[in-house]
């Protein structure tokens, strides 16, 4: 039974296009809150925080474009450290991880062109995370563990020997349609 | 014996520039250990740590004062017994802490000497997971330990705490969260259509196929946190949307009891948000619930701007005070209730619950740094 | 050897009085420079910083009572948290935890009578350091490891089995004769 | 295998509201894992932890952004091969990670993919020290490593590298820091009645009894930082008020080529004071300092207020640059020279050095949370 679930969680690594897009469907998998200081770094930068409304319209449209900005539309259910200031990339875990076997999925608005997109975020594991990359806190769509593929409360490196949580990347796997 | 103290002189190199004279009057210090922690009612603390050690941290429940602390392993969970007596932690410890081979374990603490009675070592399986108290309990009678698993695929780990050993794993396919039963050996399981399930130990000395619920919940309209409270024969529950579910588990199978909101009607859209967002006082059967205005799709881990006092039979807001960014809430039982609320940032909050002034908060003490992490407390007795 | 270490140093935990002041005049041990915002916090403490220039006299000598306050005179050359804001007190181990078999050694003016103490910095050993502990940065006649006995740079925890530094005490072992 | 899948998309629970289309034009992006860092000369700066994984952070020395990073076990040291394609970290990890019993590891890991390649358990008795350069070495061959042991009585671990095995425990009674020479397989230490000790590969391939120097300095009146710093065939030591000594070690006994203050005759009291508080730059053959005022007993791991740029040859001072609370240094070798600074707070300064301009020193970038103990910084090549 862990090897089926481990050829199936596979599945997403390899990213075939048909077989992430069901799989994604099924499973998530997501980070965690991160230690005190990066937990505000991020928190400040999230979207539409109540408790920071210096954050106008404006500003917000202006950050759009950043990617290592939490505001970015694909971040919109990642609870982690942006695998993009850590060594890696949106897409890419950084040099010396692995990524996880499991994930959990998002659906995020892209601005662009008005679509919902599934977002599939996977953790890279097996080192700790790097001090300074940025923490987000964003969940649109999240939900506890009852739900466990939009759940990123719990450590998505589960089912990888190195468990260390590292950071997340936001791998867009298709158009979801709502 | 001499000589070798004489080398070792020499090897350390200590020249301290004097020498030490007899003082007649001086009595030098002793350093002792402190057998056991300061007396009176215990605050716990979680300060979890995803790359070290995480710990809990014991304080006064009248002042805050520091009495000691505890520590484990990385994505630690804790509880404590029926009596708060023994603390116990869920823990992963890896051979090179964020790698290598992965081991659990479950350990049991002595709370008035803070020492380690003993460890269970449990399978690796057991879910890391941000503080929660949805994540590691025990049973009723002190007996059992269950454990929430995820692999993303969950189950329950049981620990028999006679023996010290596992007694079993019990599938819970698509539900989360374990909650043991007030008078017998259960626990019962959010699950992902809604539904609630109890998980009883059988005649046979194992946990059988689950009784469930009819359908109580909707996940996509009305998700409850995982955050379930005791309160006598029921278990509470508050949604995203600020709904309370009193659920019974004293029967085979749970049953809804009652579905209230306590934001319907209200102006600025005010919503449930944070981590440990419920508090539950008996004497008053009023929840305390971490509040935040203008919620939206995912802010429902969002820290609170106001605490909202909720009676439990009516669902009525009986009183709302302004806090600071509080995410998680431990209430003691009692006719005058202490709240104690934390931050992201590791600030605590100790609270006077003024219960006839509308349970208006009054801010008696703060610490700061209480952990890098620690947004999950236990109001022991 | 190692035993014969062990059995030396344990002369300092029992602590009779001809022993203690003998070992003391030949070794040492003390803790570590804390993580950042505790640093911080025990700098900000620290008497004469050059860079608080905000603490003048008065503010010093109005201190000098408070032995939670790094400025105390028992602390004068103690790297590390306070065991007395940890569980403990100014000579005592919090409960769970175990005094270490060395320590480091300080001399200290009393401002009460004017003469000099040694002061022996035991650390407590086994357990992680309590967050919210005061951390005090002094390093009065500290030397590097070649003086090691004066060392405060270093885990004192080192002779025990359980390693992990948890806080540190201020023991005043007898009269320096200067 | 179609069953099963289906049967674990009802046990995860997940029903995403809303399907997947396949959408004409788009690609799924895919996941990857980067084979190496980027390229160009890193920053190596340690992150210190004694309750968690200790750390190296790789960040690129033009701009300082993170190229990745290492995790390793407590109180963790680091060290480069001499061509800075490997990186070396000793750590520590207790089976409880703050107790229980302790395994010292060295580890070797290839910087290019921030890969383990090996790991080597060496004897626990290795010190647990603030971020240093004197504990862990490697020798001019990159064939040693060296590791400084403290019980406390004190003696230094050599390890084969070829062989991946403990060599030898070389005791060094009353001397604390490991400073490899330049051409041969030798270390030299800091004891402390004042002298320098050798000790060198003899022909049977062991270290063997110490060749030791003159009384060099004088620890009560004038006490060296233990931060050698290698200038070709010497090694460079600044004591607490500001002399600099001059030591040779390419002779069987290590000497004292020179030893002069650069801070008599300043007005303002200023002693060095931090961690790593020299950096040397070879082609101008000039030291940079931490530098603080109003130095007093105790003072000497204050952070700076000033870097000064001393004249290796006649330790003259050739610049003063007002930094912000600086502990540490690195410097590159070159022409340019380029400084990285330390605080206490984790943040990491780069400063371009105006070589014609007195050494003054210009701040070009900075990162914030380099690390939570971040005090110690190597600059490869």
């Amino acid at each position: 039974m862990p090897r089926m679930i481990d050829r199936l969680f596979n599945l997403i690594d390899k990213t075939s296009e048909q077989s992430t897009r069901k799989a994604a469907q099924s499973f998530g998998r997501r980070s965690f809150l991160a230690k005190a200081g990066t937990v505000m770094a991020g928190a400040m930068l999230a979207p539409v925080l109540p408790f920071d409304r210096s954050l106008g319209g404006a500003a917000f449209a202006g950050t759009l474009e950043d990617e290592n900005d939490c505001s970015y539309w694909k971040h919109c259910a990642l609870d982690g450290n942006l695998c993009s200031t850590s060594g890696g990339s949106l897409t890419s875990c950084p040099p010396g991880t692995e990524a996880s076997k499991v994930a959990w999925v998002g659906t995020c608005r892209n601005p662009a062109d008005d679509k919902d997109y599934l977002v599939s975020y996977n953790d890279c594991c097996g080192r700790a995370t790097v001090p300074s990359s940025t923490f987000c806190f964003t969940s649109e769509g999240e939900r506890p563990g009852y739900r466990m593929g939009l759940h990123n409360d719990i450590n998505w490196c589960m089912a990888n020997t190195n468990k260390g949580y590292h950071c997340t990347v936001s791998v867009v796997l298709g158009v979801a349609n709502g | 014996m001499l000589s070798t103290r004489f080398a070792l002189a020499a090897l350390a190199g200590v020249l301290i520039s004097g020498t030490v004279q007899a003082a007649d009057k001086f009595v030098p210090e002793v350093l002792t250990v402190e057998e056991r922690i300061q007396p009176g009612p215990n605050l716990f603390v979680l300060d979890q740590s995803w790359d070290g050690s995480s710990q809990t941290v014991v304080l006064s429940q009248d002042d805050l004062s520091v009495k000691g602390n505890l520590s484990f392993g990385i994505v630690g969970q804790m509880v404590a017994n029926s009596d708060f007596s023994r603390l116990y932690s869920l823990s992963h410890y890896a051979k090179r802490i964020t790698y290598g081979p992965t081991e659990s374990v479950l350990q049991e603490f002595d709370v008035s000497t803070l020492s380690l009675l003993r460890e269970v070592v449990v399978p690796e399986k057991a879910a890391q997971v941000a503080p929660s108290n949805a994540i590691l309990k025990i049973s009723h009678d002190d007996r059992y330990a269950f454990i929430q698993n995820a692999t993303p695929a969950t189950s329950v780990t049981v620990v028999d705490l006679e023996t010290g050993s596992v007694l079993q794993e019990v599938p819970t396919p698509g539900c989360f969260g374990v909650f043991p039963a007030a008078d017998s050996v259960k626990f019962t399981t959010v699950c992902g259509d809604g539904r609630f399930q109890s998980f009883s130990l059988a005649a046979d000395g194992r946990f059988g196929s689950p009784d469930s619920s009819d359908k109580i919940f909707d996940p996509d309209k009305d998700p409850v946190f995982i955050v379930g409270k005791r309160a006598g024969d029921e278990l509470l529950f508050v949604s995203f949307f600020g709904t309370v579910y009193r659920v019974s588990d004293s029967d085979k199978a749970p049953r809804l009891i009652s579905k209230k909101s306590f934001t319907e009607g209200t102006e600025g859209q005010w919503a449930p948000g944070g981590v440990d967002v419920v508090a539950y006082n008996e004497a008053h059967k009023v929840l305390f619930v971490t509040m935040h205005s203008e919620a939206y799709n995912g802010s429902h881990k969002n820290g609170a701007e106001e605490v909202w006092a909720v009676d439990l039979a009516s669902a009525k807001v009986l009183g709302r005070s302004e806090v600071k960014h509080l995410v998680s809430l431990s209430v003691t039982d009692g006719e005058q209730p202490v709240l104690f609320g934390l931050d992201e940032e590791g600030v605590l909050y100790r609270y006077q619950v003024k219960a006839d002034a509308g349970f208006a908060l009054e801010e008696t003490n703060t610490v700061e740094d209480v952990g890098g992490w620690a947004i999950f407390s236990i109001a022991g007795s």
